[in-house]
């Protein structure tokens, strides 16, 4: 009884007797869900483009995030050292593009996916040989980064908003924004979602897929460097940072692989649901952590009804 | 049966149309419609297959052949209409059991198991009839050989029949167009079946190649006895092995009867030249 | 040369159906085993049986039972770890419930109950196909180390929340716990891994293994050649997480001695991946190859410096081996994406034909 | 190439065969398993670095101990237990002692090193129970174990009297791991008794990063403290959180591990105010102006910075090595042999006594508490103080605190009991000789 009490009553009862908290909670939600939400993208875009499952995305924020850092403590400017680290994305892009994918084209998917985790360890052995395990601090307050905060009194209590996370969501509507006008309104961006409807087709129609790839891996580089710089501004930039790619992962099966707009809302919205399950049902009911498992479960559980995701368009199986 | 019997039996085949009225009905279906959302892809489609004939399917292209075929073996569930196999009704079953009913078939698109041999191929028809549970697959020898070993020489002897022996142990991915075919062909004959659905068996193929798949499956309607439905292109090849024809268009069937009276039909004709569209 | 198969006539199907159809086969295995079973252990030292040989065998039956959901049946699943971790969750709940049940049981016990999880994490399998899929195991991956680290009943509400591993002994020889010599435990992994890999070839060379492979290759036709897919996908995550349970519980019971929750996290899937990837996915001698490879040549890669007497500090060399490891994962994909088990096929087609190049 | 690459592999497996590590007849090879990659590097690092420095000088300015040099040699485990196996098995042939790090590979390495015979060293971690010395004869975990800790803190929390705890909530925010879970059973047992509400709050191993989960959780709670059991990157997480919700952060109090000076640096004066409590304390000490002289100046230290000498997790290495140092230097002279092995290195442990006279000698006075270690007594209990972030470093708030062994005994008795029942058959002492 008490637990059916705990399970249907007293969440919302707490919901509703501290409306304020309830806030504060959506908007912690809302933050994560943004960052989840950026990761999900650069999965999303290299997905489309070239079908492959890149789980080096996590990987390359902290690469991204670690080069900027690095190049600021060897005396690069914040203004210089932006720029430069979107030139070693590049690089890497490129060198992605001509060492992994050119062999492996065509492969099963698997194959891709191998590779990819394959990419990751090199990354990371990589990384920790030319910057070290330190854990690092990103370099907001250079980047012009605001790190106050603002406070509101709703209901006779208070809602706390972080600037940082201000930040970083507006920097990330931007980001999507600009990426959507890309997407929809340049021949570059038209191309490569031509790319992800029909590979022949596009072949066909004289689109080059070496400079899509390079050019879609690179935009998963800037989209890595933005998260990397918000994350980082958040909890310090170290490798531990890897692990927000398994984050994105349930994101993706609820968005579906190839929808964008899937990965901003089934992002958001993840972010915001397990937010309130860990803090409402997880914390008083499992002993709290369920976050690593529930975006899982719940992304399951929708599968178990749409097998194609959200946002997926339904397959018509024909023989 | 005896022998005579048989050689009766093989006549009564041939002979065609007549004969085949006073056989038993194998396969009904009454009234069948199926669509996908709001594209009806067969509408209200009556015919009906006997024993021990060869029933052509055929039409333009969209006509909803092959979804007459899904239907058959259960792989589209109807909206509408009823279906009567063996004397039994149904309106929908899982596909997995249509082999288990009777009924096997082969693809518009060669669907083999890729990257499985010929042999291996074949003897996956063969799934439904092999028994011996997994403690007996992992001792292997003893029942599970001995099970396996049966099966195999019933399988050689399709091999035999379609003469694919030379290609036993080549995964199928390998082999040329035509020849995956005839393996396909044999993998559903391995499965004993009553009623036979042929997907476009000749789509593809040089004159040589048709050539023998035409005398495969006149030896399978044949020897075996058994009944064959068939969508094909090829009007030639369909005149010459069917005893009797149905035509769609559109969904819909406009003709059906003996090759020669499909072939004299105002509305086939009309149908095959674009006229009435 | 070696390899001639020419003169070797089969006149009966079993012979043809034999396990080794090639005698140079036969005895391509019968050098293997003896390799094992009797010239490693003449010149293994401790480190060897406790850092190669043992992780070596453990792992490739991991590989082994994610072979045949991915590899044979076409299932991707990223949750090996966690099922893993639920046979020897299993067998060391068994082992303190039951304390006079031998060893062997409970082994073969605990496997049951990672099967019974497989097959319930299974299910979503038979709406949801490819990296869904995975990502969906990954949920079982997840969930299950979550409740490792909860359920307290499950390490027997041990102060360090780890479980930890006691002696048994197997006819009078001790075989597990501290004082079991490595080399005992070295043989107990060998026979286990023997036992299973023949089980898995036979179960893969029969009905189930057409099954599941007509599966991976084309569910739509197996469906309509008479295979219920339900039962075959499921069939598939039970001997699958079956082996990999046994593989979980020898892990602990026969290598580590001791485990956290964490050892089952999801790098342990993906390195079982990767050695069933670079092994060879429907491949049973693969995984040993990728075995070899994956958790093999990092040690190996190790003790490299030391052997040169090259003065090169751990971290620096840690990095360089991860960096070696992840290129050369990429290389073998990219020379080979069907894996180590495939090239070796190549060489023995080449070898039968010796000295004709076609 | 391929055959250089078949030389080089013949090369490894003759290797194999003869025992892996080339260890010169006239040193005393003690391996320490680090992590200076992987997730932990981070914390790992300066520790891993002041303990190396330290056995560096001592071979530089004495040429050793006792007049044979230390062989420190590190092994890279990146904090996974499967290195870490490989490391032991790799070293253990020719260690006189083991120092394993993290907690999974010592629970791994435990019971291996009663049959081996390698001691084991695990300043400051490694589980609690191992106290008892009648049942973990080679196990060793001075100055301090996780329950003294706990027990230590709420002293500090409480002013001295627990019972002031009465009705107020205490949090206690630790990595869902069983590092992290290792205080639960004595906080509990103490809130039973003093009647104050303990409330557990874990943070899974990948949410260290992004824990306003559970600092919302401490919002709703109100705990009245909120002790802190981090690890790695979970310490700047929570930090970085604890700052934002506004938690005051006089009554957060971190264990140990969660006193880095790198974690608080970047948030510098909002997390003025934060505890944590320490059995080193940082400061200016000779000892470590000779590690500057013999070994930075001479460029063989591997810290980034000059200015990382006085950070408290370098410092702490420092001690750790100390200890070993010491207890070689006791068994040298119980023994009068300058190659001891590693029975005698375990001896040497079990009797190191550090006074403040000998801490004097060694340049450390204040550095660490004096402290002896016996038979029964494999920790020493020598107390900590608590550290305060005044904005730029860590300072000494305290007198120098001691935990409530009357409380913890009984518990440890009772757990280690448990482990020799889980690891049966357990050898306990074995026959060891108590001196």
């Amino acid at each position: 009884m008490e637990t059916l009490y705990q399970i249907f009553a007293d969440p919302f009862v707490q919901i509703v007797s501290a409306p304020d908290f309830f806030l504060q909670v959506l908007w912690e939600g809302l933050v994560s869900g943004v960052l989840y939400a950026l990761i999900a993208l650069g999965f999303v875009l290299i997905f489309k483009s070239s079908r492959i499952f890149n789980f080096a995305q996590g990987i390359m924020v902290v690469f991204a995030a670690l080069t900027l850092v690095g190049l600021h403590e060897n005396g690069v400017p914040a203004w210089l050292a932006v720029p430069l680290t979107l030139g070693v994305m590049y690089l890497l892009a490129l060198s992605v593009e001509r060492v992994v994918l050119r062999p492996l084209v065509g492969q099963p998917d698997i194959i891709l996916f191998m590779a990819s985790i394959g990419v990751t360890m090199f990354l990371i052995g990589f990384g920790e040989f030319v910057f070290g395990g330190e854990n690092k601090a990103m370099i907001t307050a250079e980047l012009g980064i605001p790190t106050g905060s603002i406070e509101f009194f709703p209901f006779g209590g208070f809602v706390l908003i972080e600037q940082k996370d201000l930040t970083a969501v507006i920097m990330a509507v931007l980001l999507v924004l600009c990426l959507l006008l890309f997407l929809n309104k340049t021949a570059m961006g038209r191309a490569i979602r031509a790319l992800g409807d029909d590979h022949q087709a596009a072949l066909s129609v004289g689109i080059s897929l070496s400079k899509i790839w390079v050019l879609v891996w690179f935009i998963a580089g800037v989209i890595a460097l933005a998260t990397g710089i918000v994350w980082g501004a958040r909890a310090g930039v170290s490798f531990a940072l890897e692990v927000i790619a398994y984050k994105a992962l349930p994101v993706l099966m609820l968005g579906g692989l190839e929808s964008v707009s899937g990965a901003i809302i089934g992002g958001i919205a993840i972010g915001l649901l397990e937010k309130i399950f860990e803090i409402y049902w997880g914390q008083p009911l499992f002993g709290g952590n369920t976050e690593t498992w529930f975006a899982f479960i719940l992304a399951l559980i929708v599968l178990l009804f749409r097998p194609q995701g959200l946002f997926g368009e339904r397959i018509i199986e024909r023989v | 049966m005896s022998v005579i019997e048989k050689a009766a039996d093989i006549t009564a085949s041939s002979i065609g149309l007549q004969k085949a009225e006073e056989r038993e009905t194998l396969l009904d279906l009454a009234n069948v419609s199926l669509s996908f959302g709001g594209v009806k892809a067969i509408n209200n489609i009556s015919f009906d297959i006997k024993r021990g004939e060869v029933r052509a399917i055929i039409g333009p292209n969209g006509a909803g052949k092959t979804s007459m075929l899904n239907v058959i073996n259960g792989f589209y569930q109807p909206q509408e209409g009823v279906i009567t196999f063996r004397g039994s009704q149904r309106r929908s079953m899982k596909p997995h059991l249509a082999v288990s009913h009777g009924i096997a078939r082969t693809f518009q698109n060669v669907a083999l198991f890729k990257g499985m041999s010929t042999l291996d191929n074949i003897m996956a028809g063969r799934t439904t009839r092999m028994k011996r549970n997994m403690f007996w697959q992992i001792l292997y020898y003893g029942p599970a050989q001995r099970e396996e070993i049966a099966h195999r020489r019933k399988v050689e002897e399709i091999i035999d029949f379609l003469e694919i022996a030379h290609i036993r142990s080549t995964p199928v991915g390998k082999l040329p167009y035509g020849l995956q075919k005839r393996v396909e062909l044999a993998r559903a004959l391995a499965m004993e079946p009553d009623l036979l659905l042929l997907d476009e068996p000749m789509a593809g193929m040089n004159l040589e190649e048709k050539e023998d798949m035409s005398r495969f499956i006149i030896d399978v309607n044949e020897q075996l006895g058994t009944t064959i439905a068939l969508i094909e292109h090829d009007i030639g090849v369909v005149m010459d092995l069917s005893d009797r024809v149905v035509v769609l268009d559109y969904g819909r069937k406009i003709a059906d009867g003996s090759p020669e009276e499909v072939q004299k039909n105002q509305d086939v004709i009309d149908a095959y030249l674009g006229v009435s569209h | 040369m070696f390899y001639r198969v020419s003169g070797q006539f089969k006149t009966s199907y079993e012979s043809d159906m034999a396990l080794f159809p090639v005698k140079q086969d036969a005895i391509l295995l019968a050098f293997i085993l003896a390799l094992f079973y009797v010239a490693f252990p003449m010149m293994a030292s401790e480190f060897t049986y406790k850092a190669l040989l043992v992780p070596v065998l453990i792992y490739a039956l991991a590989a082994m039972g994610l072979n045949i959901l991915t590899g044979y049946a076409g299932q991707l699943s990223l949750g090996t770890a966690g099922f893993m971790g639920v046979g020897a969750y299993a067998c060391y709940k068994i082992t303190s419930i039951f304390p006079e049940v031998n060893i062997v049981v409970a082994l073969l016990l605990s496997g049951c109950f990672s099967a019974a999880v497989g097959v319930a994490f299974g299910l979503p399998s038979l709406r949801i196909k490819g990296f869904y899929l995975a990502i969906a195991t990954l949920a079982a991956q997840f969930f299950l180390v979550w409740l490792f680290e909860k359920w307290a009943w499950l390490y027997n509400f041990n102060a360090s929340g780890a479980i930890e591993v006691k002696g048994h002994e197997f006819f009078g020889l001790v075989i597990t716990g501290p004082n079991a010599a490595p080399i005992t435990q070295y043989y107990f992994v060998l026979v286990c891994v023997t036992v299973v890999s023949f089980a898995m070839i036979n179960i893969t060379r029969g009905r189930f293994g057409r099954v599941w492979k007509a599966v991976r290759d084309m569910d739509i036709a197996a469906e309509l050649v008479g295979i219920n897919l339900m039962r075959a996908k499921l069939s598939a995550f039970a001997v699958s997480s079956y082996v990999v349970g046994i593989a979980g519980a020898l892990l602990v019971f026969f290598w580590k001695g001791a485990a956290e929750p964490n050892l089952f996290d999801i790098p342990l899937s993906f390195k079982v991946l990767f050695i069933a990837i670079i092994g060879g996915l429907g491949s049973i001698i693969g995984n040993f190859l990728g075995a070899l490879l994956i958790v093999a040549l990092p040690v190996l890669l190790n003790l490299l410096p030391g052997v040169l007497g090259l003065e090169i500090n751990s971290a620096t060399l840690e990095h360089i081996n991860v960096m070696i490891v992840g290129a050369l994962i990429v290389f073998f994909l990219i020379v080979e994406p069907h894996g180590l088990a495939r090239l070796w096929a190549l060489i023995r087609e080449k070898l039968i034909i010796w000295p004709f190049p076609h | 190439m391929a055959i250089k690459g078949m030389n080089c592999l013949a090369a490894g497996v003759v290797a194999l065969g003869l025992g892996i590590t080339a260890v010169q007849a006239d040193e005393l090879y003690t391996p320490n398993m680090t992590y200076r990659t992987g997730p932990f590097a981070a914390t790992g690092i300066p520790i891993m670095n002041g303990q190396r420095d330290y056995i560096e000088m001592l071979n530089a300015r004495d040429g050793g101990i006792g007049g044979i040099k230390i062989n420190f040699d590190e092994c890279e485990t990146s904090y996974n237990t499967n290195k870490g196996m490989e490391c032991y098995e790799k070293t253990k042939g020719n260690a006189i002692v083991t120092q394993p790090w993290s907690t999974g590979i010592t629970l791994q390495v435990l019971p291996r090193t009663n049959v081996d015979r390698v001691p084991i060293l695990a300043t400051g971690y490694g589980f609690s129970p191992m106290s008892d010395g009648d049942t973990f004869a080679w196990a060793f975990n001075p100055p301090v174990s996780y329950w003294d800790g706990a027990s230590m803190i709420l002293q500090y929390i409480s002013d001295g009297d627990l019972d002031n705890l009465k009705g107020k909530k205490i949090a206690l925010l630790h990595l869902d791991h069983p590092f992290g879970k290792e205080p639960i059973p004595l906080i509990e047992k103490l809130a039973d008794k003093h009647g104050f509400e303990f409330l557990p709050i874990p943070v899974g191993l990948k949410e260290m990063q992004n824990q306003s989960a559970q600092w919302l959780q401490i919002r709703r709670e109100r705990p009245d403290f909120v002790i802190m059991w981090g690890w790695g990157a979970m310490n700047a997480g929570a930090l970085t959180e604890a700052v934002k919700t506004r938690y005051p952060m006089d009554k957060l109090v971190g264990v140990w591990w969660s006193g880095s000076d790198d974690d608080l640096r970047p948030l510098g004066g909002k997390a003025k105010g934060y505890k944590s409590i320490s059995w080193n304390a940082p400061g200016k000490y000779s000892v470590i102006e000779d590690i500057r002289s013999h070994v930075v100046a001479k460029g063989n230290s591997m810290i980034g910075s000059e200015d990382d000498l006085n950070k408290v997790f370098y410092q702490r290495g420092v001690v750790m090595s100390m200890f070993m140092a010491e207890a070689i230097r006791t068994a040298q002279q119980k023994f009068k042999i300058a190659k001891i092995t590693p029975e005698q290195m375990r001896w040497g442990i079990e009797n190191l006594k550090l006074d403040g006279k000998r801490l004097e000698e060694l340049g450390m006075l204040g550095m660490v508490a004096p402290f002896s270690m016996s038979c029964d007594n494999h920790t020493g209990h020598g107390g900590a103080w608590m550290l305060e972030w005044n904005g730029e470093q860590f300072a000494k708030v305290s007198d120098l605190l001691m935990p409530d062994r009357s409380e913890i005994e009984p518990i440890e008795k009772e757990k280690a009991k448990e482990y020799a029942k889980n690891n049966a058959p357990w050898p306990g002492r074995d026959g060891l000789a108590c001196e």
